[in-house]
């Protein structure tokens, strides 16, 4: 590997963000009040569209260089040197990153606009656009860190914007409530992340080559190879370490729980942090260390059945919630769980390219979920929803172009990538049919559950009360052109990356130098085709279920929700009473702990400590002495400090003085008894 | 037999003695006071004694004359206080005025 | 027994007697008068003990101050005119009981110890040695004494302004 | 002045006391305006010596020396060195900001401030102390005042609070007395000074006392004299089982005397056992730290932060917080790795500023509504907002978020356990999500929900609150950025202090 181009340009893609949230956070309130919202807009989306123009910059900077020489770093200066460890501050792009930065910008600053509109009446504008480029810039810094403290600094920065904006409406307890869980479960997962890190330091150190350096990691990895701990290779822990902290982030069972809750926070917080960038950090975190992960092949088996897992899990919650929001975010968690097959299966480039397409797709969808809301005053209810095809039909359109791509419709974005990922699960050294069929039942789930979406809210006649009819509308300017803009993304992100049948993916070939060439795939287009056709044919039947069901209510969905006695239904309505569960478990195991510690505190400790003090009390007198000192408050006598002593002296004085006295003289006695006795 | 050390120690303790049982019986402040100068004035007769026969410098004087001085800076704070506790309380029975604090 | 000895005894008697007087008396105006004579006597027993200076820091500051002191305080407490001047005592026989047992310890202990014994018994002139001494190894106890001193004029004056005293 | 500058920032609030002493006890403001001089140049001296410090000696620097008793080798001997250098700095920054959180007291101001000012040079004196006569001296001088600060001006149940707090460090005074004294008689000449019973820490014995129950214990002369040195600062820490005085005492304590208590106070515990139980007991140190240093800081990390998850009074929490956080130093300093270290003594630092913090912040709000029952707000993010954001930059350094100052510690002493006990440092690790849990329980109960009616017309922090908080802020997040701006004075002597007890190692 050469030695990487520096540049000077870099940082400001991360720090320009960070401006806008400083300038917004310290002196906003007062610039709202004094020159109105659209300056705290100006502020917040200027830095984001300057860190978009400079990604493009840097992709064309990219561009220009040999494939094997694609990196840039921008060092700024020594952030921790102690002993063996060293970690800069420095950021670096290599194509995965500039992906990422391009998604964050991009969909970001796209995201922001639309708040301009969404967030307009609400009065902390300016603490919203706060974390709104907090995050931003948090996010920036987890993809272009160059090390793993710097990524991980992004990776909590992250989770507490992610906490601040979920309980943005702070007053309602439930949103905070969110707020506080999303936090919490992500801690779980940053835990087992800082794990990893440590692991893999310390195994590098053993053999005097101790970094955090993403670079250096690399260029020593192999020496991870053979090292043992607790009878597993280091390879494995670490990655598994680092997988937990994944599955925090990026919402896979068992941390999944945060994400639906999450949906309390305002709507383009859920497109841009729930959605589109934030979640999809675990995905580029295995991505960027995939040298590690592919010298674990246990640790990939873990992933991509956890991911395969969770895509199923998600999805059959999806079949039944009623709000429009948590459907959106079962369907994230699930596609998520899409991008961790692929990564499981060692196709990182596949699972990137998903994450890409996601992101237009999803947060497409979320924003026009948004929009909806915005006009329903609120309602996020679909059962009483429907027909909002004619009143807003920006929205509607949009809405519609998100929901073909993310079921997979062929020539849209979510086709090819999330073919490209059902392909590799199959055919990889690490896939198999079983995850294959998986996957493609999970498929068929996603269009079933997105059409019943599209056909609950925008077809059929409106459940909503006469009032909310009356003020439906299409959204302003500034939420409907962010739709269209991610709309046409959400079929065009897909032809970037066409599969081999269809002539070879440009983007794969760009994530080359930093995957490695795919490995060859018995070039067998007839495979290939043949499953894309499957799961095209079962995203039809999940479509035409829903068609069936929703659209021409030919089919009561009660035949479904009654089988097995409605119990399969509860099970999915109730979200397999996960949350129960955890409740049940941690919470109430952890206060209760909690409790007992205070106890022992309260009733053990202090019982001995004050039972000594008082024997101590007892069995001396002089404490006695001690005790009028105190307890008389010899207050009033500090305003003179002669005064004082002489107040102190009076008080011993009419103490049981004599008492004192007979005590004295009695040690006087003792005392010479003793040395009379003893001396002579 | 000569006048030695022995007698004035003797001396000495009866003093002390003396003042010791004025402390502890009295319930005039005024008279402890007085004992406790007592005990003052004994120890100070086995400091001067003690420079005298045994250690055969002046030492024992000097340390005889802080307490001396210290007995003057006891006597005025000391009675000033009895005094204040006189306004206050209309007696200087050290019990009765116990019964009397804050 | 010749006349120093003599004389020695009759010191230590008014000695001792006026202190038991001060100790046993129901009347506090005889105590505080009969303290002079303690005072005295043990200027005396300074004298025999050929400590002039300390004999003269005694008279002066022992009977010169803190007698008329004590004086001044009991006419104060007490309007001479009452007939009834308290001054009480209490728990008598402990006290008696206690201070015999711990006379008798006490002399016990001076007879049986074999005290140190100086080379020579000097009667000289003290007073250019105590000076001495205080302006040399004991400078620094000399100059906190006055600090001493200046804080309880400072506090006898604090305790007895009208104001503090509500 | 800059020839004997700690002399001058030791003593020079001692000088303010006698002035404060002298003045009229009725002129409240002169005397607080007396006060914060006195505080304030002992800071720029801590800035001049920031700015003068040579980070790449690992001796001792600004040393002053005369004899002091010499028929018992004492001797007036003070200077720093990385290890003390930053609790220099830290004690003299909350010193003079202290001042300005004490401005509200009212009753007895004179003694309050005399005696404030006293307790300041107790605690200099106890960081630059290199006799270890004089450091006991010191250590003493610290105690007194802060009983009567807890006992006088504390809360309804001061005389407990106090009391306890007096018993507890007593014992701890008593036990640090013996040893003290046994080091002394064991060295040869007889000394008080560190650095000669460093030089011979060789000669402590090692081989087993033949003593019930120490020949089955296998401890010498040198781990008898650890243990009583360590108790004494297990005490001040404080360290489970002796942390109970510290949730009464800084419940009952007022504001500037809490933050004192946790910022600097605590930080004595620990300090001490770095300039004294590690170079002068090294063999000992290396037998027994795993136990006692190791596994009871991460028993602290976790025990703390359950018991301070339970806690209804918000002061109690923050108290509790400060026993689970000292629990991250006690874990660091038993690792012996550099990071381990060197992010023990930065977390001592940034929990000084943190905690100092979190204490001002309960004071402002005690201060309007006279309560701190946590349950017993709500909402109050709407009502006073300015205050809430600094509340939440507290509450997340302490929670240890990345790019604040806690964090920057926190990994250091968790890496650095890590080599040495990768199960304590995983416990300790998981104290984080705890800590996490238990803040943001706080801040939702506290600051956010729906306004509390009673409170909507709590006026907002006043400037002079900001004026004490703003500072302690800015800290903590330069450190999160650059640590090295504390990093670099320790680095040198901690590595030095790290060879002499690694060899000792088995």
């Amino acid at each position: 590997m050469d030695q990487p181009i520096q540049t000077d340009y870099l940082r400001w893609i991360v720090l320009l963000p960070l401006l806008g949230a400083a300038t917004n956070g310290l002196l906003g309130a007062q610039l709202q009040k004094r020159f109105g919202k659209g300056l705290i807009s100006t502020i917040a989306i200027a830095p984001v569209l300057g860190s978009f123009l400079l990604s493009v910059r840097a992709l064309f900077d990219l561009v220009a260089l040999q494939p094997e020489q694609r990196f840039l770093i921008d060092r700024l200066y020594t952030w921790i040197t102690t002993g063996s460890l060293n970690v800069d501050v420095a950021f670096w792009i290599d194509p995965l990153s500039a992906v990422m930065i391009l998604v964050v910008t991009g969909i970001g600053g796209l995201i922001h606009i639309y708040s301009i509109g969404y967030m307009h009446d609400d009065n902390s504008y300016w603490r919203f656009f706060t974390f709104l480029n907090l995050f931003t810039f948090a996010m920036l810094l987890l993809v272009t860190g160059d090390n793993l403290l710097l990524v991980f600094v992004g990776w909590e920065g992250v989770g507490l914007c992610s906490y601040a904006l979920i309980g943005f409406w702070y007053q309602d307890h439930v949103n905070t409530t969110a707020g506080n869980k999303a936090f919490i479960v992500n801690r779980v997962g940053d835990f087992g992340f800082i794990l990893g890190i440590f692991l893999i330091f310390w195994t590098l150190d053993h053999q005097g080559h101790g970094t955090v350096s993403f670079r250096e990691i690399q260029k020593f990895a192999s020496l991870l190879k053979n090292q043992e701990i607790w009878g597993g290779g280091v390879a494995t822990l670490a990655t598994l370490f680092l997988f937990v902290g994944a599955t925090g982030k990026s919402a896979q069972i068992p941390l999944y729980v945060w994400l639906p809750d999450a949906m309390q926070g305002p709507t383009p917080v859920s497109a841009l942090i729930h959605a589109a960038t934030m979640v999809t950090a675990g995905v580029y975190m295995i991505a960027r260390l995939h040298f590690l992960y592919s010298m674990a092949p246990l640790t990939l088996e873990v992933v991509a059945v956890i991911g395969v897992a969770t895509a199923l899990f998600a999805a059959t919650i999806a079949l039944t919630q009623n709000d429009i929001k948590r459907v959106l975010a079962y369907s994230t968690i699930s596609q998520l769980g899409y991008m961790f097959l692929g990564a499981g299966v060692a196709a990182y480039g596949a699972a990137i390219f998903h994450l890409m397409t996601h992101a237009f797709f999803k947060a497409c969808l979320f924003l026009g979920s948004g929009s909806v809301i915005h006009a329903m005053g609120g309602e996020q209810d679909m059962g009483k929803m429907g027909g909002l095809r004619s009143a807003m039909p920006y929205t509607f359109w949009t809405f519609a172009i998100s929901v073909l791509a993310i079921a997979g419709t062929p020539l849209t974005g979510g086709f090819f990538s999330k073919d490209e990922i059902l392909w590799q699960a199959f055919s990889s050294a690490h896939g198999s049919p079983l995850l294959w069929s998986l996957g493609v039942v999970g498929a068929g789930l996603t269009a079933f559950y997105m059409f019943r979406q599209l056909f609950l809210v925008f077809f059929g006649n409106s459940r909503a009360d006469h009032h909310t009819q009356e003020h439906l509308h299409e959204s302003p300017k500034v939420m409907t052109v962010p739709l269209v803009i991610l709309a046409i993304g959400s079929i065009a992100a897909g032809w970037i990356g066409l599969p081999e049948v269809f002539g070879g993916s440009q983007f794969a070939e760009w994530l080359e130098p930093v995957f490695g060439k795919p490995h060859e795939m018995a070039a067998s287009e007839g495979p290939e085709l043949l499953l894309m056709i499957c799961s095209v044919a079962v995203a039809a039947v999940g479509f035409f279920i829903a068609y069936l069901m929703y659209y021409r209510g030919a089919l009561a969905p009660e035949r479904f929700s009654s089988l097995a006695g409605g119990a399969l239904y509860r099970l999915f309505y109730n979200k397999y009473y996960v949350d129960e569960i955890y409740q049940a478990i941690f919470v109430r195991g952890t206060l209760l702990l909690a409790r007992t510690g205070a106890w022992i505190d309260q009733h053990i400790i202090d019982f001995i400590v004050d039972g000594s003090a008082k024997t101590t009390a007892y069995i001396s007198w002089f404490n006695g002495l001690f005790d009028n000192y105190v307890i008389d408050g010899i207050v009033n006598a500090l305003a003179n400090i002669t005064f004082w002593a002489g107040g102190k002296f009076r008080k011993v004085q009419t103490g049981n003085i004599n008492s004192y006295l007979y005590v004295i003289l009695g040690a006087v006695v003792l005392a010479i008894i003793v040395r009379l006795r003893y001396s002579s | 037999m000569a006048i030695g050390l022995t007698h004035y120690l003797v001396i000495g303790a009866i003093l002390f003695s003396l003042g010791l049982y004025s402390v502890l019986t009295r319930r005039n402040a005024i008279s402890i006071l007085m004992g406790v100068e007592l005990i003052l004035n004994s120890s100070n007769i086995n400091y001067v004694a003690f420079s005298h026969f045994s250690s055969g410098n002046v030492e024992g004087q000097v340390y005889a004359i802080f307490v001396i001085m210290l007995a003057a800076a006891e006597a005025a704070v000391g009675l000033a206080i009895v005094l204040a506790i006189f306004q206050i309380f209309h007696t200087i029975d050290v019990e009765a005025a116990e019964t009397l604090k804050e | 027994m010749d006349i120093a000895t003599a004389l020695f005894y009759l010191v230590a008697i008014i000695t001792v007697g006026s202190a038991a007087v001060v100790a046993f008396s129901r009347n506090i105006i005889y105590s505080a008068f009969s303290l002079m004579g303690t005072f005295a006597g043990v200027a005396g027993i300074y004298v025999f003990l050929g400590a002039d200076f300390v004999a003269a820091v005694q008279l002066l500051i022992y009977v010169g101050g803190i007698l008329v002191l004590i004086l001044f305080a009991v006419m104060l407490t007490h309007r001479i005119t009452d007939v009834e001047i308290t001054n009480r005592a209490a728990g008598r026989i402990p006290a008696l009981l206690a201070i015999g047992i711990f006379i008798f310890l006490l002399v016990q202990t001076i007879r049986e110890t074999s005290w140190a014994k100086a080379k020579e018994i000097l009667y000289a002139p003290t007073t250019a040695r105590i000076g001495d001494l205080f302006l040399e190894n004991y400078l620094l106890p000399f100059e906190l004494a006055s600090l001493v001193l200046l804080a309880a004029l400072i506090g006898a004056v604090v305790l007895s302004r009208k104001e503090l005293r509500e | 002045m800059t020839d004997n500058v700690l002399s001058w920032m030791t003593f020079f609030p001692v000088a303010g006391m006698v002035v404060v002493l002298l003045l009229p006890h009725d002129r409240h403001s002169l005397i607080r305006w007396v006060s914060a001089l006195a505080t304030l140049p002992p800071l720029l001296l801590a800035i001049w010596l920031y700015a003068n410090f040579d980070r790449t000696s690992s001796g001792l620097q600004f040393v002053e020396k005369a004899p002091w008793i010499p028929t018992y080798n004492i001797q007036y001997f003070i200077g720093v060195d990385g290890i003390s250098i930053s609790m220099v700095l830290l004690t003299a920054l909350l010193s003079f900001l202290c001042i300005f959180a004490s401005w509200g007291i009212d009753k007895g101001v004179k003694g309050y401030f005399a005696l404030f000012l006293l307790l300041d040079t107790g605690m200099m004196g106890v960081f630059v102390a290199l006799d270890f006569f004089l450091f006991y001296i010191f250590w003493e001088v610290m105690l007194l005042p802060m009983y009567f600060l807890i006992g006088i001006w504390g809360g309804p149940r001061r005389e407990y609070a106090a009391i306890k707090f007096f018993l507890y460090t007593l014992f701890g005074s008593v036990l640090m007395l013996l040893a003290i004294l046994a080091l002394y008689f064991a060295s040869e000449p007889h000394t008080f000074d560190m650095t000669q019973l460093i030089a011979q820490s060789g000669k402590y014995g090692t081989s087993a006392l033949a003593m019930w129950p120490f020949d089955r214990w296998g401890w010498g002369f040198q781990h008898v004299v650890w243990m009583a040195l360590f108790i004494g600062f297990a005490i001040k820490i404080p360290a489970f089982p002796f942390h109970t005085w510290l949730p009464d005492a800084h419940v009952e304590a007022p504001t500037a005397i809490s933050v004192i208590l946790a910022g600097v106070l605590l930080k004595m515990g620990t300090y001490g056992i770095l300039r004294i139980n590690y170079p002068m007991l090294p063999a000992a140190t290396a037998d027994l730290a795993y136990y006692f240093l190791g596994a009871l800081g991460t028993w602290n990390i976790i025990y703390g932060a359950l018991c301070a998850m339970a806690q209804k009074d918000l002061k109690k929490l923050v108290a509790y917080s400060s026993v689970s956080h000292m629990g991250y130093v006690m874990l660091g300093m038993a690792s012996f790795t550099p990071q381990g270290i060197n992010g023990a003594v930065l977390q001592m630092f940034n929990h000084g500023t943190i905690t100092g913090m979190l204490f001002l912040l309960v004071g402002v709000i005690y201060d309007r509504a006279h309560h701190r029952d946590i349950d017993g707000f709500g909402g109050l993010a709407a009502i006073m907002p300015v205050y809430t954001g600094v509340t939440a930059v507290a509450f997340f350094a302490s929670m240890g978020l990345p790019g604040l100052s806690g964090f920057i510690s926190e990994v250091l002493v968790l890496l650095g356990a890590w080599q040495k006990y990768v199960i304590l440092s995983i416990l300790g690790a998981s104290g984080v999500i705890l800590i996490a849990g238990y803040l943001l329980w706080t801040i939702q109960r506290v600051y956010l929900g729906p306004v509390n009616e009673k409170y909507k017309s709590l006026p907002e922090i006043n400037g002079r609150e900001l004026f004490t908080l703003v500072p302690l802020g800015i800290i903590v997040i330069i450190l999160g950025v650059y640590p090295h701006a504390i990093l670099d004075l320790l680095r040198s002597s901690l590595d030095q202090l790290n060879q002499i007890v690694i060899p000792h190692l088995s």
